[in-house]
């Protein structure tokens, strides 16, 4: 099976796998062929892994389908990995501009907002405060773009996971936005 | 006074924990409360006794004086212990304990009062001889009042909540213009946190660095100081590394800082465990303020003097004289990294979640404090720390190099933590060489700098890998690991096999 | 000589573990071997490489120094640490590791020769004038020589394997009747054991202590004792708890016996870390054997003196030359625990089984030296040792009382282990007392002494009760928690309704 | 619900148990009504135990339907927890003499057999060595008894579990052997 994996920070990779179970893989990489190795220890997301003859205490845990958090040596990557089926499926929608949501990443009470629908912010702009855990969280916009709706009005509580923004991508990139 | 035989912990998570392993050892028997929230908490499992206090909100629970001193009477405790937090700093509480006939583990009420209020603080400091940072000398109520202190003291300032502390209801004002705002929001902070929204000058000091000194007293005016902890990473105000001794301060510096550390005590007749604040600028030293109760970062101090601080507070507070000797000296070199479940890529927003896939450091050298346990729901009610890790070395470097590999060995699944930010910072030139300041995590964060790293270069493109082949295999390992038999691996079984003379298939 | 950059740690379990740890601390890259029954072993993921060795029989793995020198040449290793037990202490090993170009972190061959052969050794030490146990100087390749011998030296007497270590092959004869029998097994088990069933002799000293002490030394002739540690707590010659400093020792007794330690040493121009036993009876001691490696026991000397004794070996392989004095002086006392997977309710039969519910100590004064995981499989393959517990108190009654404490806040799931012994053992009399010897164990088991224990006198029907309540729930509150929603627990998701202003059902 | 509770110890307890879910329980046991609450921490073994306002952390495994290892506080307890119908069940069952087997705790070799069949034995005394993990190991007698059957003979090799020897009840204790 080839995957297409994508790391956090950019990086893209194509490998080839093939699995010979219960642990061994053969992986091709750039032209270059791995011997590898994966063990799950404990069924809890321990795993011991070796590229060729390197050793790596490897954490995983699941986000879901595709995307992965690998813990190597206090390092924590999140990586897609999307085989070819998905590759193929979902190379359509990936070029459609997506709205983005700010959701609550924990129950708390809004405490200010600070921008209004149809406002354009850049990456970074403080968009509205959060109060939890004794603490005023300011939340920031991750990328530059338009706020399409605001949802909730400040001393309304929240729960975690609730969407408090809508962002629209800037409407010059909308065609050519990242997925 | 009698020696403590039974003892409350009017607190939660690590620190309840910490105390009550002192007590263990000691042969006291503990009474843990607890918020609904906390009902499976590691603190609740090994008390002795325990007992609900109610809903997970902190006013529900923790902060429930009343409730914890009828308790504490009804089970026949002698004395309550508070932590840190909560109720730690709170001389009404304080009183209420000794009226109920109960031995308050910590200071007397007088000197808490008098060091919770940063101005009479400063006043009795000041009194006492003890160099504090310049400022205003009364409290201001309004922004207007706040503007009119700042000429005088001349921006930037310090804008704090007169009843602070832990780094809440805290702005720096750098001109007039930005007064209004900062004290509306600070002063917001505050009245929330602490119930009084007022707030008080200090002149901004550029590039301090936070040096606290350990005293530790008793009830017949034995009171010594044990040492300093450096702890000026820190952001918002919040520490996130500390360490024992600090770095770079001359012997007679140190001697007179321990000496004025002794004489804020002194002035506010201080017996048990406190922390004397200081800020240090250009080799000189400013009294900050005074923490009333056993700090966070105490392991540190620990480490270095072979002394267990919450042993040496319980023998105070049940009539003991002090048995340490003034001048002690440390040992090596010990560094704390306060693991806290919060995202230091979403600006440290709190994570939450249910803590698995644990796997905790240890080794030579190496003190785990932690209240973590797989299965522990991380919730919004409290303070997000999870765990301090320390280690303790021979000297500064090993002390760093082995806290870089105990974060290496460290693994939390389920939320985010600051450890990978405190290992980054444990690699930076600055870090190594001992040069940095309070505000050395936010220009660090700010400029991006990237320190060299050991880890190889391909780190990130094994991790891709390693995703790629967890994800062909899910679920094949598993049916390979089955338990069929008695529970031996697969090559257990087939070794054994052999061993009995079977099949010989390897 | 240069710095090692790249260790071959040619061992398993805990201590290769233990040796990694500080290869990272030190920035050397670490290269792991393991036999198939291994691969999954936490010293295996936490190496830089790691190479495979064969099957889990330690003659197809762990003992194959071809394979292991040939596998450090490949890899660019420039160094072999052999750790304890395995290829440690086999002269052979070590000069082939020279001739390969590779360091042997340890002593040269030349010592580890003299001091494996018991009977060189013991001439070799009368010659140094370090006092000896009196025995033979022979060896008895039969029941007749030996019973020869035993009339010279006067019953009872030690039958000890010539080529012996670890408690193998040791008997003691107590009249001459028992001497056929006990030499047949004894020699049978050093045959299988080292290869050499030869026997030697040796006066029984009664109700003697083991005090042994360990020295440090550099290529460059500096030789220093770093104290001594008091490992009488035995069975079968199996260490079980060890401590450090050993207990009512006098101050001048005790130079004598670093200085004949440090003689020891010298006589056979020795290097590296290295252990001098002595047996201890009526105030005197008696030169015991030298284990020319890495002991078992070494935290509790690392954590009174915070020297890194892995460190130290490996700087003196590199030729560095010793930076630390002699005449330094423990602070505190240390004391450790082996936990071994093995039943002590039958006779210590080893305990096979796949560990689960783990739950590790930790807090002030807590060091974990261990290699076990959950889900790791304890095999019938090699050394029952799972894990070192290792406390440091300010004394040694705090460092006792912690160790009560750690053994009570360690749990180990899916096989027998040595715990619920030592917490016994911690907790007679004589223990706390400090007034035992090497047979003491023997004797409290025999005798079936019950200490005063520490615990509540309904324990155990408190258990039955648990027990009661577990049939009776058990799947009941599986489903309750079950993860629906975002694995909130059900209080969690309760207080967030009525956060979010909906029921307000409690 | 009512159980029959045995200690390894030979303690003996009746408990009537009535729970509240999820982890709320009444008990009554000797004419004393407690209150309790057992809370599953993680679902592998660790849990939160309190009865009145006494708290416990304990750690729980299962051999078998019936019993159960409770630790608690470093003190491990073997329980056996017999309900009602199983204990009407098992009544007669307990009441005939019942042979006992000796089995290997762990795969090994046998090196010697001390014993043979029609032997009696005391209690402790030495039936065969089993050499494992590089150490030889004196298997004993736990109660007095007769040697039934010797299963093993020097030099095989044995199993975890397997039968090595079988010792019937001395004929004379027979009728009232313990259960």
């Amino acid at each position: 099976m080839k995957y297409f994996l994508r790391s956090s920070s950019g990086r893209r990779l194509e490998v080839e796998v093939e699995h010979d179970p219960p642990s061994t893989f053969r992986l091709r990489v750039d032209g270059r062929n791995l011997r590898a190795d994966l063990v799950d220890v404990d069924r809890q997301g321990q795993y011991a892994a070796c590229l060729d003859d390197r050793s790596f205490a490897a954490a995983i845990e699941q986000r879901d389908d595709q995307h992965l958090l690998v813990t190597l040596g206090g390092e924590c990557f999140v990586i897609q990995a999307t085989d070819e089926r998905e590759q193929a499926a979902g190379a359509l929608a990936s070029t459609r501009p997506r709205a983005e949501t700010v959701k609550a990443s924990m129950p708390g009470i809004v405490v200010r907002v600070s921008v209004t629908a149809g406002e354009a912010v850049s990456a970074g702009q403080p968009l509205l405060v959060l109060e939890a855990m004794k603490m005023q969280n300011e939340v920031c916009a991750e990328h530059v773009g338009v706020v399409s709706t605001v949802e909730v009005s400040p001393g309304q509580a929240v729960a975690a996971g609730e969407i408090m923004l809508r962002l629209d991508p800037p409407a010059a990139s909308r065609p050519a936005a990242p997925d | 006074m009698a020696p403590i035989r039974k003892l409350l912990i009017a607190n939660r998570g690590e620190i309840a924990l910490r105390i009550q392993r002192t007590c263990r050892e000691m042969g006291i028997e503990t009474v843990a409360v607890y918020s609904s929230a906390d009902r499976e908490a590691l603190h609740v499992r090994f008390a002795s006794e325990s007992y609900l206090l109610g809903d997970p909100a902190p006013a529900d629970s923790y902060l429930r004086g009343d409730r914890i001193i009828e308790i504490a009477q009804q089970c026949g405790a002698d004395a309550i212990h508070p932590g840190f937090g909560f109720l730690a700093e709170n001389p009404e509480f304080v009183a209420a304990v000794a009226a109920a006939g109960l031995v308050f583990v910590g200071p007397p009420a007088g000197a808490m009062a008098i060091m919770g209020d940063k101005l009479a603080s400063r006043q009795a400091m000041v009194a006492a001889g003890v160099p504090v940072v310049p400022g205003s000398t009364e409290a201001a109520a309004d922004a207007a009042t706040a503007q009119a202190a700042a000429e005088g003291i001349g921006y930037p300032v310090m804008l704090k909540a007169s009843a602070g502390g832990g780094g809440k209801g805290i702005r720096v004002v750098r001109e007039a213009a930005e007064m209004d705002g900062a004290f509306t929001t600070a002063s917001g902070e505050a009245q929330r946190a602490f119930g009084d929204g007022r707030m008080y000058l200090e002149k901004f000091l550029e590039q301090p660095r936070h040096i606290e000194v350990q005293v530790l007293g008793d009830r017949h005016g034995n009171l010594i100081a044990l040492g300093e902890r450096e702890c000026s990473i820190q952001r918002r105000h919040q520490k996130l590394i500390e360490e024992a001794p600090a770095v770079g301060i001359p012997a007679d510096t140190r001697e007179r800082m321990y000496a004025a550390a002794v004489d804020a005590a002194r002035a506010v007749d201080y017996f048990s465990a406190g922390t004397v604040e200081f800020l240090y600028v250009d080799g000189e030293f400013y009294f900050l303020e005074m923490n009333t109760r056993l700090q966070v970062e105490h392991p540190v101090t620990e480490e270095v003097f072979a002394v267990d601080l919450v042993e040496q507070m319980i023998r105070v507070a049940g009539g003991e004289e002090l048995r340490l000797a003034a001048g002690m000296q440390p040992r090596g070199h010990s560094i704390e990294v306060r693991l806290n479940a919060e995202d230091p890529q979403k600006d440290f927003m709190p994570s939450l979640g249910t803590i698995h896939n644990l796997r905790l450091p240890g080794g030579p050298g190496v003190r785990v404090d932690s209240a973590v346990y797989q299965g522990m729901e991380v919730t919004p009610y409290y303070d997000s720390m999870l765990a301090k890790l320390i280690v303790h070395g021979s000297n500064r470097e090993q002390a760093r190099r082995r806290m870089m590999r105990v974060l290496k060995e460290l693994h939390v699944g389920g939320v985010a933590t600051s450890a990978g930010l405190a290992l980054t910072v444990l690699q930076t030139e600055a870090f190594r060489e001992g040069r940095y300041d309070t505000g050395f995590l936010e220009r660090f964060q700010k400029n991006g700098e990237t320190p060299a790293r050991d880890v190889p270069d391909d780190l990130e493109e094994i991790a891709m890998l390693v995703a790629a082949m967890h994800r062909t295999h899910r679920g094949v390992v598993r049916v390979e690991r089955s338990d069929a038999g008695d529970g031996l691996a697969p090559w257990v079984q087939v070794h054994r096999r052999n061993l009995l003379g079977g099949r010989t298939s390897r």
